[in-house]
């Protein structure tokens, strides 16, 4: 069985209160050191070794998935590990 | 002199004013206080209500449970001040670790707006001595993450302390485990409920009266201590 | 227009800071008005009213300002109509031209309403889109110093099985639901239809309305000189820039997708929840002269304006805004539609005041320039003036008559009449059969489907004044607890109506929303709108344009209900097919006791069921030709808007007097669908489809006709015991036709010598339908 | 300026419902191979370089952080990298 991960973060230029709102957190927490946080979402997804030929298949595969589904690349980028 | 309610108002803090519309209507004085705020006011019990505090960025509650005024009401709760934390108010005093389990993504991972019947499986508390024991009233649930988790050791825990206040009766809506709405501390004194007692006062606008029960009997709690 | 055009027009406006005395240097520098939306003329007379070449700084104010979306060049001509035709009226606070109309409701109380679309964004970004629109109307009604209480909203989507559909749906309702829900805004009502023209055009158009006192009514006017600028709510960022020419204004096609999808805006509710308190606040402090919202055009359009209502002038320093994005170049700040901002003119003495409320709120404000007496709307950044424009020719823009041409399609479309379809479905055997199946399709069909799977995710409670919302005919909210007053809402839009008569359809959309707030037992008292058409560049589009607004400042003077507001979303098409015409009307009214409401479902068995109004058989443009048939053509059914005011103040009366237990529109559908409505709606509260009442009926000799004909001005109503002879006269003295058919009771909606099916099997057929499709 | 990043997923024995539906979708979308999935949370924490004394001094940090603000012990495990 592989375990691939799949990290999906904002793109760099789409704006994420989200963070902004966990930054401003940190601070009145006194974790003044914290200059920016932005939070995106991990995937690990659980693949059946028998059913992928090779690792470039399977990286192949986990690219089509992430852009059609884990990702919405209208605001999104994603970046695939462990395939 | 007439019972004093908290309500605290955390930014983005949504049910507040149903809140305090709702302790009026059982005859108490419902008393704002404000998330930036230290010290409770001298007040007798605390609701904290529903919404999306801090816009439940993160995780709902989380944010909140650090608020200035948390560093005065999470002692007092711990030294029995009665508190009903309803939705978000649930969440926090999970957050806060004052209540057992955590709040998650509803099973059906959609928003949830409806009416549900629960039973009050425990009349006992600070705020459900109005109520006997297997009672069901109607009330409205509104959430997106409602789903109650716990291990199965608190959830055996609860169970046997007689913990659980009250159960989803009519459908599990959000895949609470064993269909808990509700939970109790030990001392029956703080109090959450996922879902909103304060919507269902009033047969204009809401499913009945059924909520009023629970600020009724913090009424009574407060005027028998 | 290309993605790399956008991108180096817009890249060329930081890199190369342009300065008025720049400009006045270097007249003949070429600048890419083209690509921002410009046309060589307009471009031209920007060149003459200032007397030079603008800056880039300009021409980004210009090229927004005076896109469609800003500007109403197209639709301005015929909008005037509104006011030309207006109804006599004492109840108008704020009026067209506003951010949103008001409207006096007694007691000292007034209501601002408004409805807008967000359509383009939400088919680029489905959630992000739908969430924004949501927060940009809910700033309208803000900016009028209203607290907003309730928002609605109208969804049209392609096939309900679409790919597109099944992508764009659920993230638009999702946007809607976190939005509004996070804003602490009961969701009190909306439409959801579908339809294969909106298949890549998507319809997101949201109402928010809001409360005041008379007193607190905020005009957006920035008066005199000496007064500060303050910018306040999120910081400044890259978001939406140029999209108000670009993403609102330019119709998809071939590819050019890709090129606008930097262009999302991300919502933060919680910021706008902030904002609303904070300016709450800030009002009932009286530190407020004016306030604007910040939508479309972000800086450019809010201080553009401002001073042009005031008649004044202003000065910026660009380098005060606060900025998420140092980067950003000064044409980009005055572009940037950075959502949650808002726009207020302060007196220099209150700014401490002013001050001290936005740190409570944790609300950022910024004093960013002053209100001077100049004239002229003036901006520097690094110390050089980058505008100096007169910010009347920014505000107003230019102003078009396109031509009209009726479509050469529309005579055809007139002639293809359901009638023989319905005559067919008439006759023959097996007609009890045939009405029951045709009854049940209808019910399972997307449109007349069950919407919890949508409205289930919006909060109705929240702030405890729902009285009614999903599923009854109109939202109902409760203004206060001590005086009652209340007011009732409803939006209605009709695409197939209007597409074979956009006159009638127009109308009929207004009979409707006003028939649904009459049902609810409100008077109606005034009207919103959003325009949803293909390019106006489109003669055929043009006309069915000038054809909904002539209908609707028509129908509007003939109800005696003036238009308050609306907003105008043109260019709804893909490449050369433009969605149906489809004007939403809004419909607000109001109750002196709102504890009189009307439920739109039978509350009790027994009760005498009456259904007021004339039947004809009218098939054109109906659910059932549409379900049964796929069949769109004839023509719609007649309007007797006469006959509507009739009805109105027949269920106006009897709500006060007591006489009803419900009422319910006819529409989409007809009786048949209305009947099963009533069954399973019940009689109280919010957000209820409770088990139901049936009920048996007898509809006479033609009963397809009687179950599936859509002639308007009709109701149906639910008289309480004892008040069947009080009801009978009030009909009768409003000239109401009032034909008893049944009863309530039993546990089926039985039609006499038809058929019957159980209320369960109603539910059954209504339930399962968006929930399968949408998971 | 270091660049922290955290992960934070529900634990093991706590179901994943979000991550079941995306499974689902998976295999209506023709992924046959992927066995499950699970979602969680990624942060990206910006972390001024002055502001830290060394590197163990600023996994520490991040620990704390991530103990009291980022995760929930009670439902969720973190892993830190980067520190
Ligand atoms: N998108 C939506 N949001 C909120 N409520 C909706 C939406 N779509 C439909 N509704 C509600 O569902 C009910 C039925 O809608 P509809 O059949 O369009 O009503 P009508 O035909 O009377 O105008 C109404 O209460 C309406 O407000
Ligand atoms: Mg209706």
């Amino acid at each position: 069985m592989a375990k691939i991960v799949v990290d999906v973060m904002l793109k760099p230029e789409i704006r994420d209160p989200q963070g902004e709102a966990i930054a401003g957190a940190c601070h009145r927490l006194g974790f003044a050191e914290v200059r920016a946080v932005r939070q995106g979402k991990r995937f690990e997804v659980e693949v059946a070794d028998a059913d992928v030929a090779d690792a470039d298949a399977l990286a192949i595969r986990m690219t089509e998935l992430s852009a059609e589904l884990l990702a919405n690349p209208v605001i999104e980028e994603f970046t695939i590990h462990g395939a | 002199m007439t019972t004093r309610v908290g309500i605290v108002t955390f930014p983005g803090s949504l049910d507040d004013v149903d809140a305090s519309r709702a302790v009026a209507r059982a005859g108490a004085t419902p008393v704002p206080l404000w998330h930036g705020d230290r010290g409770l006011r001298g007040v007798d019990a605390v609701v904290l209500p529903g919404g999306f505090s801090y816009g439940d960025y993160l995780r709902c509650g989380a944010i909140a449970r650090f608020a200035p005024v948390m560093a005065d009401l999470i002692p007092a709760a711990t030294d029995g001040l009665p508190v009903l934390g309803i939705c978000n108010g649930f969440q926090i005093l999970c957050e806060a670790h004052l209540l057992p389990g955590a709040l998650t993504r509803n099973a059906g991972r959609r928003f949830v707006n409806r009416e549900v019947r629960i039973r009050i499986e425990n009349g006992q508390t600070s705020w459900t001595a109005g109520y006997q024991p297997g009672h069901e009233i109607t009330v409205v649930l509104k959430s997106g993450e409602g789903r109650y988790v716990a291990d199965q050791r608190t959830l055996d825990e609860l169970e046997a302390s007689g913990r659980v206040l009250a159960r989803y009766a009519s459908g599990n809506p959000n895949g609470s485990a064993r269909d808990i709405a509700g939970v109790t501390n030990p001392a029956g004194t703080v109090v959450g409920l996922m879902p909103h007692p304060e919507h269902a006062i009033d047969a204009l606008t809401g499913p009945g009266t059924d909520g009023l029960g629970f600020f009724a009997s913090i009424l009574s709690a407060l005027a028998d201590a | 227009m290309t993605a790399s055009a956008a991108g180096e027009a817009g890249h060329g406006l930081v890199t190369a800071p342009d300065t008025v005395a720049l400009a006045a240097r270097t007249p003949d520098r070429a600048q890419p008005h083209a690509e921002l939306g410009l046309t060589d003329a307009e471009y031209a007379s920007v060149g003459g009213l200032l007397g030079r070449r603008p800056t880039d700084s300009e021409l980004a104010i210009y090229s927004v300002m005076w896109s469609e979306h800003c500007s109403y060049k197209s639709s301005r001509v015929h909008l005037r109509q509104f006011a030309e035709k207006a109804p006599p009226t004492t109840s108008l606070l704020a009026g067209i031209g506003d951010n949103a109309g008001v409207v006096d409701i007694g007691q000292g109380y007034a209501v601002t309403f408004k409805i807008e679309s967000h359509n383009h964004p939400s088919y680029v970004e489905p959630f992000q889109g739908a969430a924004t629109g949501v927060g940009g109307i809910v700033r309208d009604i803000l900016a009028m110093g209203a607290r907003p209480v309730a928002v609605m909203d109208a969804l049209r989507f392609g096939a309900v099985d679409a790919p597109d559909t099944r992508r764009v749906l659920p993230g638009v309702v999702g946007g809607i639901s976190f939005y509004g829900n996070c804003l602490g805004l009961p969701n009190i009502g909306g439409e959801l239809a579908f339809d294969p023209c909106y298949s890549g055009n998507p319809l997101v158009n949201a109402l928010c309305v809001g409360v005041l006192r008379h007193q607190d009514l905020k005009l957006a006017a920035a008066r005199g000189p000496g007064n500060q600028v303050v910018l306040l709510g999120s910081p400044t960022g890259p978001d939406g820039i140029g999209g108000a020419s670009v993403l609102a204004s330019a119709s998809f096609g071939g590819g050019g997708e890709t090129a606008k999808r930097p262009n999302v805006q991300v919502g933060d509710p919680f910021m706008e929840k902030l904002l609303i308190e904070c300016c709450l606040e800030l009002y009932a402090a009286g530190v407020v002269v004016a306030i604007q919202d910040l939508g479309a055009a972000g800086i450019a359009c809010a201080t553009s304006e401002l001073a042009a209502a005031g008649g004044t002038g202003m000065a910026v320093t660009l380098d005060l805004v606060p900025l998420r994005d140092p980067s950003l170049g000064p044409a980009e700040i005055l572009m940037s539609e950075s959502q949650e901002r808002m726009m207020a003119i302060v007196e220099p003495g209150a700014l401490e005041k002013f001050a001290e409320i936005c740190a409570r709120w944790d609300v950022p404000a910024t004093v960013i320039g002053e209100v001077t007496g100049t004239g002229r709307l003036i901006a520097t950044w690094r110390g050089e003036v980058v505008v100096d424009i007169p910010p009347e020719s920014a505000a107003e823009g230019p102003l078009y008559q396109r031509p009209l041409r009726r479509p050469a399609g529309q005579d055809g479309r007139l002639a293809d009449d359901p009638a023989p379809l319905a005559d067919a479905a008439r006759s023959g055997p097996g007609l009890a059969d045939r009405l029951r199946a045709d009854l049940l399709a209808l019910l399972g069909s997307p449109a007349g489907a069950d919407k919890a799977w949508v409205t289930e995710q919006y909060d109705s409670y929240v702030r405890g004044n729902t009285v009614q919302a999903t599923p009854h005919d109109a939202g109902v909210l409760r203004i206060d607890e001590e005086t009652f007053l209340g007011i009732a809402l409803a939006t209605d839009g009709n695409g197939r109506f209007c597409l074979l008569d956009p006159y009638a359809g127009t109308q009929l959309a207004l009979a409707e929303a006003y028939r649904n707030v009459a049902a609810s037992g409100a008077r109606p008292l005034a009207v919103t709108n959003c325009l949803n058409f293909g390019s106006p560049e489109d003669p055929e589009v043009m006309w069915q344009f000038a054809e909904a607004v002539r209908g609707l400042a028509d129908g509007c003077l003939a109800l005696g209900v003036p238009v308050t507001g609306g907003n105008v979303s043109f260019y709804n098409q893909t490449q050369d097919e433009a969605i149906q015409p489809t004007p939403v009307i809004g419909v607000l009214g109001v109750f002196a006791d709102v504890r009189r409401r009307l439920a739109s479902g039978f509350g009790a068995p027994g009760e005498q069921i009456m259904l007021l109004g004339t039947t004809a058989p009218e098939f054109g443009g109906s659910l059932w030709a549409s379900v049964v048939h796929c069949h769109l053509g004839g023509r719609p059914p007649a309007v007797d808007l006469a006959a509507e005011r009739r009805l109105a103040e027949v269920l106006a009366g009897a709500a006060e007097a007591g006489l009803l237990s419900a009422a319910h529109d006819l529409s989409d559908g007809g009786l048949g669908v209305a009947l099963a409505e009533c069954c399973l709606t019940g009689a109280d509260g919010p957000a209820r489809s409770g088990d139901g009442i049936g009920c048996t009926v007898d509809l006479g000799t033609d009963p397809f006709t009687a179950l599936f004909s859509e002639s308007p001005g009709r109701a149906l109503v639910a008289v309480r015991d004892g008040q069947r002879e009080a009801f009978a006269r009030l009909c009768a003295e409003h000239g109401v036709p009032a034909q008893p058919i049944g009863f309530t009771g039993g546990d089926e909606l039985a039609v006499a010598g038809a058929f019957s099916v159980p209320v369960g099997e109603l539910a059954a057929a209504r339930r399962g339908t968006l929930g399968e499709l949408f998971g």
